[in-house]
């Protein structure tokens, strides 16, 4: 074998090859493959002498030759002087170190490029063997679950009331008032079910406990009357001084 | 009667075992020879798996495999996803357990912020409230209470046995002297 | 050697038949009383499967039944396919496997040539790979590793059911399957 000829393909060939590896170490890889069957025999000055050989060739060709490509050939060029003619032991040394790295990345190559071939040779789910096409879930989750208890129950109640309490000393509780356009709202909802004369308190809102509430509903409802009577919607009378008021639907003269 | 050959049950095992949707015996007979019967395959893979924990039913239109019924119960897995209520949630809880009925406001006021709706949704999707009617103020609000799920889960007799507030509050302060 | 009661072997089969994916000899267990003798049951349903169309095996953690690698030829006509991975794709997976945990840079230094977006997503797509943490160094890189699927995937029981690099270098591989 003469490691220095030229490879023997015309030049559009030699271009195919170089685009069919996948980088400048699978053209190694493959040259070191041709050299010998076991990788741990191969000669890596020959090997480096056959990459420059196919890089120069190719250069002549194309000479957008892509940057990895011219990397590794410099870095070849380099080892092959120190394989070759090293000046001193020193760069004897790192020239066999080189070359035994290189040597073990061609060997990690060509290892996980047979595990490749030997995983695509396997039976492979979902192209040669099949798993069951309808499986069954007999799971169930169940989320329903609450995890309670009373001490977080009680944790939460006082750190609410704590907050809440706290927030009183800076916003005080505004009185919900019975206001006038409520109360005319209310007069109007149940004086149709009222025809008959009715005490103004039985207009008033329920559940009124707080005092100064009730007075309110009660000054806003008469106000409420007097309005509705000045449209014609209902009736009020007070038989006497300070009696009590009642209130009836309907206008009592029909103006309108 | 025609002979059924091994390899033709198997193919049919494997087909319908592999087949994402019930196969018809059309499309199985396709996949054997000419000679093969391709009811009496059938058959056969039905003898091979009567009695099983699998197996071959009639449904949908095609042939499929199936655990047994028998098989069913004893292959369901329960499993329990506890959840924890979001604080925000708890403290809503509690004070509707401590103040019920009580009307959305009155929860807000108690707390002292907003109640987001999702946070009654969430109590009332686990069932731990529910509406007690309306209250005849303006505006008629929903007033809310808890439920008897609220007690199980708490493990409480009745609402009696929640620990009285007064209780909660006094508590004294510590550092005293001996 | 234990007793192996039928029932307890119709169990296995409907547990392990039931799954899309491989069940684990433990939660076999748990479905068999505890008498029963897990591995023993596990080995009479492998031996009423052994050569049929539809057969029992050890994968990614677990038992699972599969259609016999014979019959996929005449499958492949009712099965939908799924895609087979690209070399690159299938080479990059194979560095991943072998030298796992590994970052990018690390697969791009064995293979001498620049991982494409492309392969990476491809393999994470089909769940065969995933992220195994950050390496401790300069730029703390993802480094990658194989997932159960890919054990499931390729019919092997744990990654110590990959061959030995030196066993590779040894023989030339060939076609045929395992």
């Amino acid at each position: 074998m003469a490691p220095d000829s030229e490879p023997s393909a015309p030049r559009d060939s030699l271009l195919l090859r170089l685009d069919g590896f996948e980088g400048p170490l699978d053209l190694l890889l493959d040259l070191a493959r041709a050299q010998k069957v076991d990788l741990a025999k191969i000669s890596i000055l020959s090997l480096v002498e056959q990459f420059l050989a196919v890089i120069e060739g190719a250069k002549r060709v194309r000479l957008e030759l892509a940057a990895d490509w011219l990397v590794m050939a410099a870095w070849l060029t380099w080892l092959k002087s120190r394989l070759l003619l090293p000046a001193d032991q020193q760069e004897m040394e790192d020239g066999a170190i080189a070359a035994e790295a290189l040597a073990n990345r061609l060997r990690m190559l060509a290892e996980v490029r047979l595990l490749a071939v030997w995983l695509g040779a396997r039976p492979t789910l979902g192209q040669d063997v099949f798993a069951r096409g309808m499986p069954e879930n007999h799971t169930e989750i169940d989320r329903s679950r609450l995890t309670l208890d009373l001490g977080s129950l009680v944790a939460a109640y006082l750190q609410a009331a704590r907050r809440g309490t706290a927030d009183q000393l800076y916003r005080p509780r505004t009185l919900t008032l019975w206001t006038v356009q409520d109360a005319v709202r209310r007069l109007h909802a149940m004086l149709g079910s009222a025809p008959d004369w009715a005490m103004l308190e039985q207009f008033l809102p329920d559940h009124l406990t707080d005092p100064a509430e009730r007075r309110a509903a009660v000054a806003s409802t008469f106000m409420a009357g007097l309005e509705l009577t000045r449209d014609g919607a209902l009736q009020m009378r007070q038989s006497e001084a300070f009696g009590p008021i009642e209130l009836r639907g309907g206008a009592g003269t029909d103006d309108e | 009667m025609n002979d059924v050959e091994d390899d033709w049950v198997r193919v049919a095992e494997a087909a319908i075992f592999a087949s994402a949707a019930p196969v018809s015996r059309r499309s199985l007979g396709q996949l054997l020879p000419d000679e093969a019967d391709t009811d009496a395959v059938v058959a056969a893979v039905q003898a091979r798996y009567d009695g099983r924990g699998v197996e071959l039913i009639e449904a949908g239109g095609g042939l499929q495999f199936r655990t047994a019924p028998d098989m069913a119960p004893r292959l369901r897995r329960v499993i329990q996803l506890s959840r924890r209520l979001p604080r925000v949630a708890m403290e809503t809880l509690a004070i509707v357990a401590y103040h019920q009925p009580l009307s959305r406001s009155e929860i807000e006021h108690i707390r002292g912020t907003a109640l987001s709706q999702q946070t009654l949704e969430a109590l009332l999707e686990a069932s731990l409230i529910e509406p007690k009617g309306r209250r005849e103020t303006p505006g008629r609000p929903v007033t809310w209470g808890t439920t008897s799920t609220f007690l199980t889960q708490f493990g409480l007799k009745d609402l009696r046995d929640l620990p009285p507030p007064a209780d909660l509050l006094l508590e004294p302060p510590k550092g005293g002297d001996g």
